[in-house]
C-alpha cells in the first residue's frame, strides 16, 4: 500500500456529531478534528435588528470536521458523508480534499501511515 | 390596617416578582444558545400582557366574589380595589392582596414556557397565555382561594399547590404532547449552566415571599412556613442528589438545583400546615419523586417536557398536594385541618379530588385553548425556523456576539 | 418615628441600591465583548466615588437648606444628619433619607455611562463624574427636591424625572457628541443579551424601590404609585413591541426589555400623582415614543448614543414630565396638582418650564465641565486601546477566558 | 414582640441569604470553564447540608446556653425555639432569630469554598463542611455570641469577623496547604468575569442584611451601622485600585469588586462601635491591605489559595478586629467599648486574643477535620480528573455547551 | 481552462466581514468560511493582571478566512485582501495558498470545478 | 537555500501556550497561530448526564496550533513539539505537515520566504 496521506474537510450544518462519528469508525476512520465556524455561499442571509438598526449577516453556523486518512480510501469517506448529509438542500456544504506531506504523532513519533494506525 | 404588614406585604410581592425573571433565566440555561432569548421571552412577556389582563379583568374573575366556579366582574379595571383593605387581609391594602396575587397569575404562566421551549410560536404562546390565564387560571384560583367549590369542600393550599404548579404543569404537559418533539431533543444540552443556577437561586430567594406572604402577615403561621420553607428546599436538594448518585453516580449541579425546586414545588401547598419535620420529609420524597419522574416516566412516555416544567412542577404540586392530605395537622395551624397520619382520612380524599379536578379541568381547557389559538396561528414554528433557531428566526436577534 | 416607614424605606433602599450593578450589568451585556468590563466599570465607580461625596458633601449641596439655586454647607460631612429625623420625613432617620437618596445620586451618574460606552478613557470618566455630581446633580436634585426654584413655582417631578432622567440622558447626549462616533460603531452587536436581561430585570425590580420608596411611607398615595409602576412597565413593552413589529417585523427580547425601563423612565415623575388609566397611557406612549427616538432620530442626527441612555432617559423622562402636566390629578394625591386633561393647562407649562431649564443647564454645565476635565486627561482613548478594546488596555483584563 | 422588627429581619434574613448563590457566582466565575460547576457546587451545598444540620444541632451547639466553650443540646430538633421571642431579642420571634443565624452558618462553610476550588474532591468537601460547622462554627459562634468566653472577656464582634471571616478564611488556608498548589495554577485566568460581578454585587447587597440586621432592629445602632457599611465598601474599592494602580499601573474590574469585599469584611466587626469617618479609614485599609496580601504575601509564602479566601477574609477580617480595637467608641454604641484611640487600651488587647484563639483553634481543629476527612475519602481529586475538569469528572456535566 | 484548485488561507484581524464579503463576490468568490483564532508574530503581547498577577499574554484575536477557487485567479483576491486589509501597520496579517486536490459539493456530489460553481 | 514552505498542524491537549511559544521562538519559528477544536481517537468519551439523560460524548477539548515556515527545518519543530508536549499517554496529538504554494504579507506585499522573515 502506497503511504498517501490526506486530509479531508468537511463543512456542513451542525449534526448529530455522535453519529457522523460512529459511521466513520465503522469505515476505520481512527480520528477526527472538530470545529465551529463560520461559513457563507449563496444561502442567503438573516437580518439581526438590534434596537431597530437592522444588520444583515450572512454568516451561518458551520461545523469542520477534519479528517487526516491513509488506509482508508477517500472515496469512502466521500461517500460515508453524503449518505450521511446530503439532504439536497442549499447548505449541505463541501468536501475538500488535500494532500498531506507527513503525519507524526507526538507520544511515540511514529511517522505516516503508522502514526494514523493506532493500535487498537 | 397594620402598616408593619403592609411592608411585609410589600416585601413578598417583590420577591415573588423576582421568580419570574428567574425562570427566564433558568429556563434560558437550559435551552441551546441559539433559542436562549426565545425562551426567556416566552417567560418573560407575562410581565406584560398577564399583569395588564390581571389590572382590567382577571383580578376580578380570579377573587371578586361571583359563583362557585368563577369570580364576578365587580372589580374589573380594579374598581373598588384601592387602599382600603380588602375581603382578603385586614391589615393590608386591598391594592397590595391585588399585586401580589398578580405576581402569582404572571408567574404560572410564565412556568408554562419550559415544556413548549426551543419550537412554540411566539405569537401563539401570546395569544395561548392571555386565554389560558382568562379560563384556566382565573378559575382555578377561584375555586381554591376565591371561596370557590374547592374551598367550600374543605381542600387546603397554602401557597398554590394547585393554582400554580398543578395548573402550570399539566398545561405544560398537555402542550409539550400537542408540539410534538423538538427535532433535535435528543441532542440539546443545556447552553450556559451558570445561568440556570442563577435563575434557580433567584426562584428560590423569591419563593420566600411566595410562601411566608401567603400567611399576609408575619405571624406564627407564617414563621413555621418559613422554617418549612428552608428545610424542604434543603431536603429537595438531598432528595434528589442521593437517587441520581445510586443512579448515575454524578450528583449534577443540575440536578442540586433542580432538587431544591421539587422540595420546594412539594411544600408549597402543605408549608401553612405542617410541622418542619414532616417538611424535611415532604422535600426529600419531593426530590427523589421529581427525579424518578423525569429521569424514567419522561423517557417511557416518550413526550419532550423540555425543560421539565412537568416534571418539577406537575409532579412535585401533586405530591405536595397528597402530602398535605397525610401530614397535615392543626396543632401549627388551628385554620388548617388534620391529615391521614393526624387521624383525619378525609383531608386526603379532599386533597385527591382536588388534583384530580386540577388536572382533568386544566388538560381539557388547555387542549382547548391550544386548538383555539390554532386556528389562528400554527403552534409551532416550520423545520428550517426550528433548525435555525428561534432567536433569529421569530426574534431577528442572536444572544451571543463573538468577535467575528 | 413609625418603625415600619424606616423598615420599608430600608428596603426600598436596598432595591434602588441593586439598580446600579443592574445598570453595569444591562450596559455591559451590550457592548462587545472587550469592552464588557469598561463599561461596567463605569457604571460600578460611582457605587465607591460618589457615595463617598454623598457623605462628604453632595447631600448637603444637595438637600440641606440652602438658597433656591443650591442648597447650603450645614450638612457637610453628614453634621446633624443623625437617627433623628429630618425635614423631609417625621417617620423616618434622617440618615436613612439620606442614604436612600445617595441611591439615587450614584445611579444617576451610573446610567451617563451607557452614551461613552467602548472609548471614553476611565480616568476622564472618573473626574467628569465627580465634577457632574456637585455641579449639574446637586443642583437639579435641589431645585426639584431641596425647596430650590423648580419647587418653589409649582413643578411636581415624584420620583426623579428631571434630576434623574432628563439630567443623566442629557448628560449622556453631551458626552457621546463630544466624543465622537465609535469607529467600529456600525458593525457593534451586543456580545450577552442573556447578561442585558439579567441587569434590565435588576433595574425594575429596583424601580419599586425608587418609585414606591419616594412616598417615604406605605401610604395610600405610594399604593397608588406601585400600581401605576406595575403597569406603566408593562405597557412600555406592549408599547416598544408594537411599533418594533410593525417596523421590522420581529418583536425582540432586547426590545422587551428596552420598553419595560421606557414605560418605567416615562412614569417616573407622574406615579404619584396620575391614575392607573393614565398610567397605561404613559408606558404605552413612552415604550413606542423611546423606540422611535433611537430608531429614527439617532440616526437623523447622527451621533453615536452608544447604549441609548439619551434615548430612554432622556426622552422618555421628557415625556414623563410632559405627561406629568397632562395627566397628573389632585384625585389621587391631594400634594400633587390638576394637569390639562383635568383642566389646569398650568402645571403642563411649569413642567415644560422644569423639563427646558433642565435641559439647557445640564447640557451647559456638562460641556463646561468635560472641558475642564479633558485639560487634566484625554476624554477618549487613543485609536489602537479603543481598536483591542478598553477591558485589555485600561484595565488590564479580559472579560472571558476560554481554554486557550 | 414588634412586628415591625420582624418584617426587618425577614429582609435581613433574606438579604444574607442571597449571599451564598451570591458566593457561588462569584467564585464559579473566577475559575476556569470546566471546574465551575463544581466550584458552585462546593458553596451550594452548604444550603441544603448546613441547613438541615442547624435545625437539628448547630443552632443549639451555637447558640443555646451551655458552658462557656460550646452550648447545650436544649435547643436540638429547634424544640423550645418557636414564635416566642427567644434570649437574643424580645420583639423577634426565636425562629426567625434561628433563620437569620442560620445563613450566617451557610455562608461561612460556603466561603470557605474559595481556597481549595479546582481540586478538591466533592464527597470530602462534603464531609468536612458537615464536621467543620459542627466543631469549629458552632463552638467559635458560641465563644462570641452564645455567652462564651470571649463574650465573658469583653470582646466585641459587631457583625461577625471572627465567627464569620477569620475562621472561614483561616480554615480555608489550612485546606489550601493541605491540598497543595493545582497543577495548573500558574496559567489559570477566570473564566468568566462578569459572573464574578454579578456574584459580587449580591454579596455586597447581601452584606447590608448581614451588619445591619446584626442590629436585630432598626434603631439608632443600627441606622450607624448602615452607614458604616456604605462607606467602608466604598473606601474599599478605592483602597484597593489605588495600590493596584500604583503597583500595575491598571487598575481592574476584579480588584474592584475584590476591594469593595475586603472593605465590607474589615467593616464587619467594628461596624456597631465606630463612627463614619473611622469606617472610611477602617475600608480604605482594608481593602489596600488585602490587595498586598494577595499580592505579596501569598506568592511569598507559595501556598495556593486558589480565590483568595484568606487574603480576603482571613486578612480583612484580622485587619478588622484590629481596628474594633482602634476605633471603637462608646459615644456611637453604648452597649460597646472604648478603643486604643478614645483612650482604653485594654480592648485591642481582647480583640488581639479573641483573633490569636480563632486562628489557633480554627487552624488545628481544621486540620483534624481534614485528616479525618482524609480517612474515608481522598481530598484531592486525580490528576486526571483535574486535567479534564471538575464538572465532568465529578458531576458529569459541563457548564457550557456551543453548537458542537 | 485547467481545473487546479488553491484554497487561500486569511490571518487578519477582526474586521467588518460583511464588506469584505462583498468585495470577494464581486471578484467571482463562491463561498467562505471564517473561524476565529488566536495569533502571535513579532507584535509585542500585553499584560493580563488579575489580583495582582501578572500575566503575559502574545495571543491577539484573530480571525482566519478560507476561501477555495477553481475559476477565479488566486491573485485576484490577493489583491483585493490587500486592498482591503493592508494598513501598513503590523499585523495586518499573512495570506497562506495550498493547493487543493478535489472538491465535493455534498448535496450533488459534484466534483472539482462543479462543486464550486454554484448555479447562482 | 530553497523556497520550500511547509505548514505543521499540531493538534494536542490545552497547554501553557506561552512557554510552548518560547520554545519555537528559539528555534526561529515567526508566528503562530491558535484555535480551540474538538478531537476524537481512541480515547474513550465520558458520560454527561442532564437531568438523568445520559449523553456520550466522544469529543475532547484540543488546541489547534498552525504554524508556517520556510527557514526553519521542519524536523526541528517536530523535535521540540515532541520534546514539550509528549507524555507518552494516549491524547498527546499528531502532528500533520503539509506543503505550501505561497505565503504573502498583507501589509507589504512580500511573498514566500520573504513573507515570514519578519524584521526582528
Ligand atoms: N469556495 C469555498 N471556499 C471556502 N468555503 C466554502 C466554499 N464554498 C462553501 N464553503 C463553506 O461550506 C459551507 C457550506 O457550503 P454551501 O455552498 O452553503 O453548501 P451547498 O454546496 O450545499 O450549497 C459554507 O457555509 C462555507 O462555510
Ligand atoms: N509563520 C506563521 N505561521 C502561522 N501563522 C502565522 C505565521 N505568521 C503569521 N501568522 C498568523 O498571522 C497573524 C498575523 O501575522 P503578523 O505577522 O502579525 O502580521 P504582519 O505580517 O502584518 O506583521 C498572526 O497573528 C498569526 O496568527
Ligand atoms: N486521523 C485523524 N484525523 C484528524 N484528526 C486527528 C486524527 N487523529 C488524531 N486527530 C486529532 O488529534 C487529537 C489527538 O490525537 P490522539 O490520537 O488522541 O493522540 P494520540 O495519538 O496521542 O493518542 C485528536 O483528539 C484529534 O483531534
Amino acid at each position: 500500500m502506497s503511504e498517501i496521506l490526506t486530509k479531508i474537510d468537511i463543512i456542513t450544518r451542525p449534526i448529530n456529531f455522535e453519529k457522523f462519528k460512529a459511521e466513520l469508525a465503522k469505515i476505520g476512520v481512527s480520528g477526527i478534528t472538530v470545529s465551529d465556524v463560520k461559513g457563507t455561499s449563496l444561502q442567503k442571509g438573516y437580518i439581526e435588528t438590534y434596537r431597530g438598526v437592522n444588520r444583515e449577516n450572512s454568516l451561518h453556523d458551520r461545523i469542520k470536521i477534519e479528517i487526516v486518512v491513509c488506509e482508508v480510501p477517500v472515496q469512502d469517506v466521500v461517500d460515508v458523508t453524503r449518505k450521511f448529509l446530503s439532504t439536497g438542500k442549499p447548505g449541505d456544504g463541501k468536501i475538500f480534499i488535500y494532500e498531506l506531506a507527513n503525519v507524526v504523532k507526538i507520544s511515540t513519533g511514529a511517522e505516516g501511515y503508522d502514526a494514523l494506525k493506532d493500535e487498537k | 390596617m397594620q402598616l408593619a404588614d403592609s411592608v411585609f406585604m410589600f416585601v413578598a410581592t417583590m420577591l415573588v416578582w423576582l421568580m419570574t425573571p428567574g425562570i427566564a433565566l433558568f429556563y434560558g440555561g437550559m435551552v441551546r444558545s441559539k433559542n436562549v432569548l426565545s425562551t426567556a421571552m416566552h417567560s418573560y412577556m407575562p410581565m406584560a400582557v398577564i399583569s395588564l389582563l390581571w389590572v382590567v379583568i382577571g383580578y376580578s374573575l380570579a377573587f371578586s366574589p361571583g359563583n362557585t366556579f368563577i369570580g364576578g366582574l365587580d372589580w374589573v379595571g380594579l374598581k373598588g380595589v384601592g387602599f382600603e383593605p380588602g375581603p382578603y387581609s385586614d391589615t393590608i391594602p386591598h391594592s397590595l392582596f391585588m399585586l401580589f396575587q398578580m405576581t402569582f397569575a404572571v408567574l404560572t404562566v410564565s412556568i408554562i414556557a419550559g415544556g413548549i421551549a426551543e419550537r412554540m410560536k411566539f405569537s401563539a404562546f401570546l395569544i395561548f397565555s392571555i386565554l389560558w390565564s382568562l379560563f384556566v387560571y382565573a378559575p382555578v384560583a377561584h375555586w381554591v382561594w376565591g371561596g370557590g367549590w374547592l374551598h367550600a369542600i374543605g381542600t387546603i393550599d397554602f401557597a398554590g399547590g394547585n393554582v400554580v404548579h398543578i395548573s402550570s404543569g399539566v398545561a405544560d404537559l398537555v402542550l409539550a404532547i400537542m408540539l410534538g418533539k423538538r427535532k433535535e431533543s435528543a441532542n440539546s444540552s443545556p447552553h450556559n449552566l451558570p445561568l440556570t443556577f442563577l435563575g434557580a437561586s433567584l426562584i428560590w430567594f423569591g419563593w420566600y415571599g411566595f410562601n411566608v406572604g401567603s400567611a399576609l402577615t408575619l405571624d406564627e403561621v407564617a414563621m413555621n412556613v418559613f422554617v418549612n420553607t428552608v428545610v424542604a428546599a434543603a431536603a429537595g436538594i438531598i432528595g434528589w442528589l442521593v437517587v441520581e448518585n445510586m443512579i448515575n453516580k454524578k450528583p449534577t449541579m443540575l440536578g442540586a438545583v433542580s432538587g431544591a425546586l421539587a422540595g420546594l414545588v412539594a411544600i408549597t401547598p402543605a408549608c401553612g400546615f405542617v410541622t418542619p419535620s414532616a417538611s424535611i420529609i415532604i422535600g426529600l420524597i419531593g426530590g427523589a419523586l421529581c427525579f424518578w419522574a423525569i429521569f424514567s416516566l419522561k423517557s417511557k412516555l416518550g413526550y419532550d417536557d423540555a425543560l421539565d416544567a412537568f416534571g418539577l412542577h406537575g409532579i412535585g404540586g401533586t405530591w405536595g398536594g397528597v402530602a398535605t392530605g397525610l401530614f397535615a395537622t392543626t396543632s401549627v395551624n388551628a385554620g388548617g385541618a388534620d391529615g391521614l397520619f393526624y387521624g383525619d382520612a378525609s383531608l386526603l380524599w379532599k386533597s385527591l379530588v382536588a388534583i384530580i379536578a386540577t388536572y382533568i379541568f386544566v388538560a381539557v381547557v388547555t387542549f382547548i385553548i391550544a386548538k383555539i389559538t390554532s386556528m389562528f396561528v400554527p403552534l409551532r414554528v416550520n423545520e428550517e425556523d426550528e433548525s435555525v433557531g428561534l432567536d433569529i428566526s421569530l426574534h431577528g436577534e442572536k444572544a451571543y456576539h463573538e468577535s467575528i
